[in-house]
């Protein structure tokens, strides 16, 4: 398929569909809403399903091939910060403390887009290795001690030790990493029990959820977008295409098929929308929540999902395929 | 019936930073308080509403909590070392309460 | 099958006995309840499903037919009120305007109704076209006019131009057309994506929704029913007749077959009791809320599915079929 | 500390409305107000409980705002103008802050 | 605008007695409440938290009642004579409402 | 299978171990929460299921044998809480009001720990008759009464002929017979068209409840487990055992098969937190509720997920296999 065929299939398919569906439904102001109860279980579920998915094919991976893919993504959490940091102090006239908070959210992930990424990919017979899951949970965090350095700050201020405790057992990584472990360790036995939860409704599951998001996207664009300086809003459409670039580079470097790539380029483009602007609330409490919560869920979430996603993965098969 | 005054602070905090709410409380030896989930509001930050998120940025939460008015003092202080930047409001009223014994200030409340 | 065959096999069907266990759990006042979000989940859910699937199965429509269906459809939507408001004047001493908002809820329908009857439409082998799930969104807003154009109001008052479109958006009818056009768009395709979550576990998820909506109803019942006049009780029972009749008459007129003509039927047959509840608080608010959603909630749509959908199926059958 | 008195309205108004609600204080420039769900209770309409309900009609919500006293009236007269015909009730104390700065009437917020 | 003082009282309890605590209401003839629910708090019995239970012991609910002045210390005494034991918390304080025809005491209310 | 092989393939099992996941998040204080509304909804689902499967197996079984068996599961739950009350005056300090609390959790059930041992039995290949489930709904209650006479109580004082309504038909017991009576009126039939829901993904949905009951009682465990008396703590191990002894005298009596037999074994080792600790708030409002649950939630309902069942059931099938 070429990248025309990949953006269309992926623009058919019934999760972006939804996804647009809730977007659109937001910027008429419809009073459509998922219950924010439900909205959160759906985001356990499909966490819970795609770290067991990645774990039970833990067998097929060679070990090397994810220590290094791991050490990749965990370069590229603590790298992209500074890239963004940079770009945003020389394009903008944003604060320092905002700019650091900014570059925290692009240098770590959003789960969302990569479970979306993953299911795109199946749906095109380009499978990513198990471990790939492994490589989100670990680009997490590292991001956020980039954005404290950034912004001036030493860990000894706003909270110091329990906050790195908060990160590390932050409630996705603590859940992704734990249901990996459960996958490998029940292996292909373990999955087959629970196939029709965790694999069957997989992909109905995502359109529900993505239409959710769809609408908390489209009520932060109406809400905030004009009042965002257009130089720090087209930040949320350049950074994750420098990140995909770079992570393209490390992929090649060692030696990543396609499918896997294709993620890491997705986890290196996308930006966290949950983990950072909590762990930011309670460290750098100065800078604008809002600013950095529309840039990553307003811009950079609708553009991944639409039209990075078959792009990062034209980009992949055509380098590496 | 027998009454006594006290005070009743009530703070609409962000969510984020409600346990290190409760813990200045714990520290403080405040005898109870309780939280209640706030789904919409709008303040000098702007609207918000609950509906749909998954993220607890951005969500408010209110916290009570009767205390004497010897305390007050004290715990307004510690609450806005702590939180004097983060986003949120906190007033201060009069209230009756009827068992006196259910509000003395302890030492320091189990975690 | 004959009538009583056709009831028989719906009263014995999982999704209506768990129902009817809703019910009498309620009126022997177990605590027994659904989480209020679940409740709200669950109905998102069915309404996608059910409107995905209409659209999918739009490539085996004409389109000729779809609109037909769509224009009887408006026509009983904005016709029904006048013959309720009339009948509820003429037997009851109710004031004109509570009149007017009971009557605007038995002109627009209950989508659980109706995805009730299509569950039970395909259990007997009596598929209806997919078009219908348009029908269905097309009659939600027209009784609201009717009503308001009974009680006397100008569209003026109480919000006008906001009431318009809060209607027009309404949730319900925004997923619905949504999916519809989503299930349209993706095909055969798209569904088989799909299938597990939004076919599969359809029914099972029915009951468990029809489980709440039997609470729900018994609950309401239980609160209010003895404080009703029986003259406007019995209405709850004679309107979805009068209602299902003249939707008989209009489905023979265009030709509909036996399986959309009884989906047709229950659309006519049934009250609303979330859309149109609603909107009467907003532009009416002097009318009593809970003689209508008792009547509607409490009467009609106990009556429409353990009686009304096996009716309706057998009628149309015996005229058209 | 140095405290301030403001008056701090309360109302329990069906949730059917609420967006109205929120539209008029909005215009009246109030500088914020806090949403909070309510999950049963009585009136002189009845009573009533969330449990498994799918409709926003027959639920309440608790809106509470810290306005100035001097704004009082203002609100007040604005709110019942829109709200008298709907369900509900309306209370008013008084209330303590420490921020003054927080409260400030703005022209018109966002929306 | 004119307005008449009326006494807030605000009952924090635990949530199994809460259709007891209305029943005790509804026979004083209470003209209304409202049950706000709470998802953590601390007192005297420890630290609570929502998240994840799927029992409705051990979690509180917050009933805010707006009566006349005249009803409360008869409305005080049912609600200790019913509730002495039970684990939760009784504040009062006053407040003004506008619409006083809204708080007329009945005699019975339905159920 | 051997008790060992047993232990080993219960313990890697995915429901198991994602239990042991939530266990070890909570005591790691990771704020990893299921929302109480979503938990709420899963546990609906899951009782329906499990009285649904019931019912629907039921044809298979002798009703003079459901009737023993549930004869037997009464004497258990009444008897019970005698045992258990006298253990804890003769071991700690606890009030007598105390004690009698706990001891009617003890003769009491746990729903989650029957479901998880039904859901390891089927695994395992010893299913059991239908009819358990109704012997579960049928122990629920009288524990209850047990608590009460030995606190002193009158069944006048507290709440009286409410308070039995208030057991006998508490959500739990209506659901699970509701949805029993259903899977036996709807039989085979019934049970192929919900099969998807109510069977296929019935295991996930479990992992799903698991995980979340294992923060819970880490949680529970976290906050209170060094202010139980040591003797009280170990009560929550020793009491288990001698309910599944009791219980394997009673269905070597009753002439139960292997698999039924553990799953009496289980109940009568399980100790209720949901409807038992809301019963003693209400009844015996002295009785500190955090000692009670504490000990069946924190200690006794891990215990059996991960050592009581698999020895129940190699204890069932050596007596009686
Ligand atoms: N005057 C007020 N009355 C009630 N709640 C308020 C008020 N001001 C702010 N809040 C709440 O506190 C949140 C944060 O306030 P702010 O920092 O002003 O944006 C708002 O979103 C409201 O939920
Ligand atoms: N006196 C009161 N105190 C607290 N809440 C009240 C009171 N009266 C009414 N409410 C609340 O407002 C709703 C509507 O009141 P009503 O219009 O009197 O039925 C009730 O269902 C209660 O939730
Ligand atoms: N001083 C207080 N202020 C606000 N809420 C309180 C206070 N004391 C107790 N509570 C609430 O009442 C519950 C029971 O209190 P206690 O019986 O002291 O454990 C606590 O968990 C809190 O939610
Ligand atoms: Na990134
Ligand atoms: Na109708
Ligand atoms: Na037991």
């Amino acid at each position: 398929m070429d990248l025309f065929d990949l953006a269309a299939a992926n623009l058919i398919s019934p999760p972006i569909l939804f996804f647009l569906l809730g977007l659109v439904a937001a910027l008429v102001r419809s009073d459509l809403a998922i219950p924010e109860a439900v909205a959160k279980g759906i985001s356990i579920y499909l966490v819970m399903a795609i770290g067991f998915k990645g774990g039970a094919e833990m067998a097929a991976s060679p070990l090397v091939a994810a220590a290094m893919a791991i050490v990749a993504g965990i370069v590229l959490s603590a790298a992209l910060p500074f890239i963004s940091f940079n770009a945003l102090r020389l394009t903008s006239r944003l604060p320092r403390v905002d700019a650091a908070a900014i570059a925290a959210h692009y240098g770590s992930i959003s789960i969302v887009t990569f479970i979306a990424a993953s299911d795109a990919g199946m749906a095109m017979g380009l499978a990513a290795a198990g471990f790939m899951v492994a490589v989100a949970a670990a680009m997490e965090a590292p991001a956020i001690f980039s954005g404290l350095a950034l912004a001036g700050r030493r860990e000894g201020e706003g909270g110091g030790g329990t906050m790195i405790r908060e990160i590390a057992f932050n409630d996705s990584i603590v859940l992704l990493i734990g249901a990996f472990a459960i996958g490998w360790a029940t292996g292909e036995r373990g999955m087959t029990m629970v196939q029709p939860f965790f694999g069957d409704i997989f992909r109905g599951v995502l359109c529900l959820f993505l239409l959710d998001m769809g609408l908390v996207a489209g009520r932060g664009l109406r809400r905030s977008a004009g009042k965002l300086e257009w130089r720090v809003l087209v930040h949320g459409l350049y950074m994750p295409l420098i990140g995909a670039a770079i992570a393209l580079g490390l992929a090649a470097l060692i030696g990543l098929e396609p499918g896997s790539a294709a993620l890491l380029m997705t986890l290196a483009a996308s930006a966290s929308y949950i983990a950072v602007p909590a762990a930011m609330r309670l460290a750098l409490p100065e800078a604008d929540p809002s600013v950095s919560l529309t840039l990553s869920l307003g811009i950079t979430f609708p553009f991944n999902l639409v039209f990075g996603i078959p792009l990062y993965f034209a980009a992949a098969q055509w380098a590496l395929g | 019936m027998q009454t006594t005054l006290k005070k009743r602070i009530e703070i609409v905090i962000e969510a984020p930073v409600i346990d290190r709410l409760r813990r200045v409380l714990d520290d403080k030896g405040v005898s109870g308080y309780t939280i209640v989930p706030a789904v919409a509001g709008r303040g000098k930050h702007g609207r918000w509403n609950r509906e749909g998120e998954i993220s607890d940025t951005g969500r408010m939460m209110v916290l009570f909590a009767i205390v004497d008015p010897s305390e007050l003092d004290d715990m307004l202080a510690a609450v806005y070392a702590v939180l004097s930047r983060q986003i949120g409001i906190v007033s201060v009223s009069d209230v009756q309460v009827v068992r006196d014994e259910h509000f003395r200030r302890t030492r320091r409340a189990d975690t």
